[in-house]
């Protein structure tokens, strides 16, 4: 605790900098955005100190470190404390946020002109948002960055958007509170189940909940994360938001604000709620392969390269809810993975169709074709992109999503991984068609025949996002290596705990100690798992009934 | 004596500030303000309370009231061209009995409560009315009296930012 | 030298990043080219240190594992990036980088001068590494990589004209059918994993530790599964029925790419991806069965498609589905070493007809430019008479067709006949036996027939040029005949390293030097076969292996006179034959309508599928719901709206009576 | 002294006065100057009641009272002013923006 406060120095940098830009005179853009510039860099920079110093061994409570503990706001029973700590999974994420706001911010040098200064101040405002989104570990304060994210996004979509922005700025903000609002009901719930005291997450996961409850806040939080990622039915917010938001929007919307809803299962819904979520498995796994095999075919015929790209966004963030509810380490740590290359992919192909926008005003792919001739380097880095989008070994895309089927080959749901492997065909398909049409062919409209290659502002931007793909896809140990503790001990959770309900209902004295002393030969006890699966060879069907079958036998307290 | 002398000076500030209302030119309208806060101020005195008196006197008739008026010209207000609706008319007055009906009533049913203080004409008159209000607003209300200062100040803002020439 | 196996794909890495980075500044042909070839001709010197290596030592001991480091490791799961150097790899290693290099090096004549030089040699390079990746990984994954990285290769030069629509169309369906290969192989090893680790607690994807493993895959469902899941992914990128459309239209591709990608070396992944898991197929005679019909079914298809194809090089492309269908009938049949044997001698001879037709078009495209003709320089109807004027180019090409047809003593003999003698003898499909047998020898003879009908419309009769042109016809540069004249060397003496061994016994002993080279790899295959296969042995007799050699022989003599009868003889006959036929040869001539059937059957109904979900489904149903609750919450809002007057004097009566009233409820209650 | 009654029923005279003002007058100046008024009643109340329990604090109230109709008049004629300038009358009737 006597070290530095990093994680709050971290959140409240963008802070500080959307403050001093609220000196600067609103006409000199440069000034405005060199400052907006620099802070998002220099959070960045300080951001850094968190990985180095992250110790994937270490045994601090919950696994969280940098932790600190402020007492906040004490009303009466209710006690808010300013608690922050991250953790393997939060650490990425964090990462992915303070790297791809540079980004974003350098995209937005001639993308904007008008209002400069709001729009980096909303910028800034959304960085504190996200990151104290994932280093809270208060849920109360959880909440209410979660909340601070909503309003500047809002603001962009509505103030800076394209044509349909107002319809597309409310759509997203409705569906998106409608979500919040249930999960802060079952929050109090969840407060008042505890019995008091603060609203730490780490007090909240000790919980042995009723499955009845369980299956009430489970749908209450699953609801709020399933529209944030967006989850089938309820994804139709993304392909208006993003096409209508201005790039820098739509590269922080897809590339860090999607994760807050996976990101939330994650720590939320389903170590909160292990049967809940054991029973709800085929649910969301039939969503989410469904929403691998719908959003591809209708990103295929999309006639918009940015809604192509969101519906992508939508199959991609289907792979990572399947293989975090593949609920082994495989799928897990895939469904992390996925997470991060969706983010430094979809990030990039964002920006590069904001590049063709502002140069062509349009984002029809019909009014493209043949640009590889005039724009080499473009060609090249969308080439890239696309293809790490598809998932070709090498880059990024792959190394997640071939551990997110791997994983959920070896679950239960065995089924579901071999219809989201279509994906892989699919994804191939819409991707290169848009590809083709908008790169290759005869250049042959007049408009495109003047178009300029990327200048070095834009080609600074596409470097670090380059390098990222193919470092990811050459060398994700780093990655995978700090994340997998925490990976464990959240399956652990999900699935410990539903196994001590459900086995040793008498014994439930000690969850946790009789756990942990298993978790080095975790590798031994995981094989065995699987093998109650081999048993019945049609195990998806049969699976949903078995679990149904575990909060019945299951006596909380 | 003292009451003929109130129900005087109370017959004069109704009348004036039905004046106020009824007046269509609004510098009449200001005129017969200024005479019922001369009135009130009269009524302070007879409270016992000639600080307030004063006050009343100098930042109502001699502040506020110039300014009102300074706007009035300003502005070169003309006299309203008509009322509002008659509905509109009988729709107020109607309300505003029902004002003056209910707080009579509620007058009428009301006993006095509340902490009673030692302050009596003998202390006022042995202290000075000046040093008791004084010693009040600097002891007990120290904190709301700066406060005011705060308020004065983002009025004085908000006043120049409203009347500069572009908004 | 193994010690250095990680040089043989970093070579070629080096000169993708040399010319990929700096190529556009280079600008200089030589340079880029060089670069290019000689990465590969490094690769190609270790390769053959490594082989060298190999042989010195024992049978038993011809592997080695070389581990740089862990790349993807998650619970029980890992992948490392490592190399396996085997027999089978070795091979592979020397065909991928020796033929690579000539390819390469005439790529330097033929690209010349092309916008995008630099681009070509790029991605070149990059195919090679990618291949080399898939030959020379020790695991299933790495594989996988370089398997997937081929397709994107293949996809980068087929689209390398990106100008023309057909290109990019192409290189698409190539992609994406590979893709749909990639599925089934993903699914493979997913099933593979899953089985030996929850039912036997071995996790692992390592080639070697699953071969030491494999008597613990056991014959049944699961086999059969894994074996038919990595299956679909070789037809895949094998072009195998059912997926084999993409390869001939791959020929929008630079010709070397052709030669290189799609005859020599990436079509034949699936081949070397089927031996290397031998010991899996082994285990299930349904998957052989399906693949050696798969295998019979796609060499006679092919072959009849090719019958009636004008497209020099469409002609060479169904030759090649055609004759990857005869490796896949080897493997089918579980005679491993002659698949790969004819895998290595097509890449002989398969590259050089590519080149060689290369040449020709390069020949052609200069006299037709000459012109300024509009003709195709590629189709055989404008050709004739060309071998006076291409003397080398005519002569390699008539070798490696010599050694196509199965001609005894030229390099397609020795590996076509052991598949078909394998095809016949095989213990594995009973009955089944004389019908691949018998699919496989009409094949032949029809490879024959068009293979000579491609020679004679080609090279010899008069030609169709105007004088002008074929006056400007020459030969080509050194460049271009040097790796011509290599592979027709190859294509002429390759096969002799794999005499059968009734043809070597009457030779004196000639031993069969290939399938000893390759026994440590399918010793496993080899011994569970021989201990408790399916069934014992078929007994043949020597003159029945002399008699079907012989029969095979004649076929594809019969073939070539046929050829030579119709194309020399009676040059008009061809015609008439159409004129008689013409619903059978239009149907050849579409390629059975294959393409169109599927996009009838499957990109027809994506698209339909696509665009009703999205505008039927997402707009009116999930909009439509969401925006319908919308519009009630405004309908509500919109007459209550009619309170806000928006006039101020009204709030202060509204506001006025709020409290008359809150006041008169509390006075009068 | 006086009853206490006396100055309550003239001050709730006055409110009253002030309150019909406000509703019916449509000149902004004239409403301002009806709410003046209406407060003016509110501090003849705080008075009376302070002298007869005896305690000053209503008289502070007073003074507040004061303070804040001061800063009111200032930015009240301000906005007038300004609403002057932009529609060149003070009739609320005119400032009808939010109407329907």
């Amino acid at each position: 605790m006597s070290q530095l406060p990093l994680l709050s120095i971290l959140t409240f940098t963008p802070l500080i900098g959307a403050i001093l830009l609220l000196f600067v005179n609103k006409n000199s853009h440069g000034v405005l955005r060199t400052i907006a510039m620099a802070v998002t860099v220099v959070t960045f920079v300080l951001s850094l100190p968190l990985v180095m110093g992250y110790n994937a061994a270490g045994t601090d409570i919950g696994g969280f470190q940098f932790m600190e503990k402020v007492p906040w706001i004490a009303a009466g029973p209710f006690q808010m404390n300013y608690h922050l700590g991250v953790d393997g999974i939060s650490l990425w994420l964090v990462m992915l946020t303070t790297f791809i706001m540079p980004i974003a911010i350098l995209s937005t040098y001639t993308a904007v002109e008008e209002k400069v200064k709001e729009y980096m101040i909303c910028l800034l405002l959304l960085e504190v948002g996200m990151i104290g989104t994932f280093v809270a570990i208060d849920l109360f304060l959880f909440y209410i960055y979660w909340e601070v994210m909503l309003i500047p996004m809002y603001f962009m979509i509505g103030i800076w958007g394209g044509k349909n922005r107002i319809y597309a700025a409310v759509k997203f903000f409705i569906y998106t509170m409608v979500g919040s609002l249930l999960m802060l009901v079952a929050l109090i719930v969840l407060y008042f189940k505890a019995g008091g005291g603060d609203f730490s997450i780490l007090r909240f996961w000790d919980l042995q909940l009723d499955p009845a409850t369980q299956i009430w806040m489970f749908l209450a939080f699953a609801l709020a994360f399933a529209i944030k990622v967006p989850m089938f039915p309820l994804h139709t917010w993304l392909p208006d938001a993003h096409t209508e938001a201005p790039t820098a929007g739509s590269v922080i919307l897809a590339a860090v604000m999607l994760k807050c809803g996976t990101y939330g299962y994650v720590r939320f819904a389903m170590p909160l709620f292990p049967d809940a979520s054991a029973q709800f498995t085929p649910l969301i796994a039939t969503l989410s392969v469904i929403g691998i095999v719908y959003a591809s075919l209708v990103a295929m015929v999309q006639q918009d390269v940015k809604k192509l790209v969101a519906y992508s966004s939508v199959a991609h963030l289907g792979f990572v809810m399947l293989g975090v509810y593949a609920l082994n380490t495989q799928g897990v740590t895939g469904g992390m993975l996925q997470m991060l290359n969706h983010g430094v992919s979809t990030g990039a192909l964002f920006l590069i169709v904001g590049f063709i926008y502002e140069r062509r005003h349009t984002r029809q792919i019909s009014d493209f074709g043949g640009l590889a001739k005039q724009m080499p380097i473009f060609a090249t880095i969308f080439m890239i992109v696309t293809f790490s989008s598809i998932g070709l070994p090498g880059t990024n895309g792959f190394v997640g999503e071939f551990l997110v089927l791997m994983g959920a080959f070896e679950s239960s749901l065995r089924w579901y991984a071999i219809i989201a492997t279509t994906g892989v065909i699919l994804s191939a398909v819409y991707m290169l068609w848009m590809f083709q049409r908008v790169m290759f062919g005869e250049l042959n409209n007049p408009k495109n025949q003047v178009l300029k290659d990327l200048n070095a502002r834009e080609i600074a931007i596409m470097l670090p996002l380059i390098f990222l793909i193919f470092f990811m896809g050459v060398y994700p140990r780093p990655f995978i290596d700090s994340m997998a503790p925490s990976i464990e001990r959240l399956i652990k959770q999900s699935k410990g705990k539903q196994q001590v309900a459900a086995l040793a209902a008498p014994v439930v004295a000690a969850p946790e100690g009789a756990a942990a002393p298993a978790l080095p030969e975790g590798h031994v006890a995981v094989p065995a798992l699987p093998e109650g699966h081999v048993a019945v060879p049609a195990a998806a069907p049969a699976l949903p009934e078995g679990h149904v079958a575990v909060p019945a036998s299951h006596e909380s307290k | 004596m003292e009451s003929i002398f109130f129900l005087v000076v109370a017959a004069v500030a109704v009348i004036s500030s039905i004046l106020v209302v009824t007046c269509k030119n609004p510098i009449n309208s200001a005129l017969s303000l200024v005479m019922t806060f001369f009135c009130l101020a009269t009524f302070y005195v007879m409270l016992d309370a000639p600080f307030l008196a004063a006050t009343q006197v100098i930042v109502y008739a001699g502040a506020i009231m110039v300014l009102i008026i300074f706007v009035i010209m300003l502005l070169n207000v003309k006299a309203e061209s008509g009322k509002r609706g008659a509905h509109a008319k009988t729709a107020g007055s109607v309300i505003g009995l029902f004002v003056l009906f209910q707080t009579v009533w509620f007058l009428m049913r009301g006993s006095m409560t509340g902490a009673r203080g030692t302050i009596d004409k003998a202390q006022i008159v042995s202290y000075g009315h000046v040093e008791l209000i004084g010693r009040e607003l600097f002891t007990t209300f120290l904190l709301p009296f700066e406060i005011t200062s705060l308020l004065l100040l983002a009025a004085i803002v908000g006043a120049v930012i409203l009347a500069k020439k572009k908004i | 030298m193994f010690e250095y196996v990680w040089l043989i794909p970093l070579f070629p890495l080096i000169g993708v990043v040399i010319n990929g980075l700096f190529g556009k500044k280079i600008k200089n042909e030589t340079v880029i080219g060089g670069i290019a070839a000689g990465a590969v001709f490094g690769s190609f010197l270790v390769a053959c240190g490594i082989l060298f290596q190999l042989l010195s030592l024992p049978g038993e001991e011809r592997h080695f594992e070389k581990t740089i480091f862990t790349w993807i490791s998650s619970g029980n799961f890992k992948a490392d990036i490592g190399f396996l150097i085997d027999p089978l790899s070795c091979l592979m290693l020397m065909v991928v980088t020796g033929i690579g290099f000539l390819i390469h090096l005439y790529s330097i004549g033929y690209m010349h001068g092309e916008e995008g030089f630099y681009r070509y040699f790029t991605y070149l390079n990059l195919f090679t590494f990618s291949m080399l990746l898939l030959v020379s990984g020790n695991n299933m994954l790495l594989m996988f990589v370089g398997w997937e990285g081929v397709g994107l290769c293949s996809y980068l030069l087929i689209g390398y004209y990106f100008h023309k629509k057909s290109a990019g169309d192409a290189g698409k369906k190539a992609f994406v059918m590979n893709r749909i290969g990639d599925f089934g192989f993903l699914l493979g090893l997913f099933t593979l994993y899953w089985y030996l680790g929850g039912t036997h607690n071995v996790w692992t994807i390592n080639f070697r530790e699953l071969a030491s493993h494999a008597d613990l895959i056991v014959p049944g469902a699961i086999t059969t599964t894994v074996a038919l899941c990595f299956f679909l992914g070789a037809t895949g990128k094998s072009a195998q029925i059912p997926l084999y459309t993409w390869l001939p239209d791959a020929m929008e591709g630079p010709t070397p790419v052709s030669a290189l990608i799609h005859a020599a070396t990436m079509v034949t992944a699936g081949v070397y991806m089927i031996a290397r898991m031998n010991f899996i197929y082994i285990k299930s005679p349904t998957a052989l069965l399906v693949i050696a019909c798969v295998g019979a079914a796609t060499a006679l298809f092919a072959a009849t498609i090719g019958t009636a194809q004008n497209d020099i090089k469409r002609v060479l492309a169904y030759s090649t589905v055609s004759q990857l269908g005869y490796m896949f009938l080897a493997m089918g049949v579980g005679a491993f070493g002659a698949g790969v044997f004819h895998l290595m001698t097509h890449a002989f001879f398969k590259a050089c007809l590519f080149l060689g037709s290369g040449s020709v078009i390069h020949a052609m495209h200069h006299a037709l430019h000459h012109e300024h003709s509009d003709a195709d320089p590629q189709d055989m109807r404008n050709m004739g008479a060309l071998k006076a004027k291409m003397p080398v180019t005519f002569a390699t090409f008539l070798l490696a067709t010599i050694a196509i047809a199965g001609i005894p003593g030229f390099a397609g003999f020795f590996s076509k006949d052991e598949i078909l003698w394998q095809a016949f003898s095989n213990p594995h499909h009973g009955s089944a036996n004389m019908l691949l047998w018998g699919a496989g020898a009409v094949a032949a003879g029809l490879t024959a027939f068009y293979m000579f009908r491609l020679v004679f419309m080609t090279f010899f009769g008069k030609t169709r040029l105007s004088d002008k042109a074929f006056h400007h016809l020459h030969e080509s540069p050194w460049v271009i005949t040097v790796p011509l004249v290599c592979l027709a060397f190859l294509s002429v003496v390759g096969g002799w390293i794999g005499v059968p061994k009734v043809l070597g016994e009457v030779l004196g002993g000639m031993p069969n030097y290939f399938e000893h080279y390759l026994e440590p790899v399918f010793a496993y295959s080899t011994n569970y076969m021989l201990h408790g296969g399916h069934g014992a042995e078929h007994a043949h007799s020597i003159a029945m292996e002399w008699g079907l050699m012989g029969v095979s022989v004649l076929i594809a003599c019969g073939g070539i006179a046929l050829a030579w009868a119709l194309y020399i003889v009676a040059p008009g006959f061809p015609e008439k034959f159409v004129s008689t036929f013409p619903v059978l040869h239009r149907a050849v001539y579409n390629k059975w309508y294959i393409d169109e059937i599927y996009d009838f059957a499957f990109v027809n109904p994506c698209k339909a599928c696509g665009n009703f979900l999205w505008k039927g489904f997402d707009v009116v149903v999930v909009d439509g719901i969401v925006n319908g609750v919308a519009s009630v919450v405004r309908g509500i809002s919109g007459l209550l709206r009619h309170l806000q007057t928006g006039m101020v004097h009204n709030y202060a009566f509204s506001m006025a009576l709020g409290v008359v009233v809150i006041v008169g409820v509390y006075l009068f209650r | 002294m006086l009853a206490i009654d006396n100055y309550l029923i003239l001050s709730a005279i006055m409110f009253a006065i002030g309150t019909v003002g406000v509703l019916t007058k449509r000149n902004a100046i004239v409403i301002f100057m009806c709410i003046e008024l209406m407060l003016n009643a509110v501090n003849l109340t705080f008075i009376a009641f302070s002298r007869y329990l005896g305690n000053l604090d209503g008289q502070v109230f007073v003074f507040f009272v004061m303070t804040v109709a001061a800063a009111e008049a200032a930015v009240g004629l301000a906005l007038m002013i300004a609403l002057y300038k932009n529609r060149e009358s003070i009739d609320v009737e005119d400032v009808n923006l939010m109407k329907l």
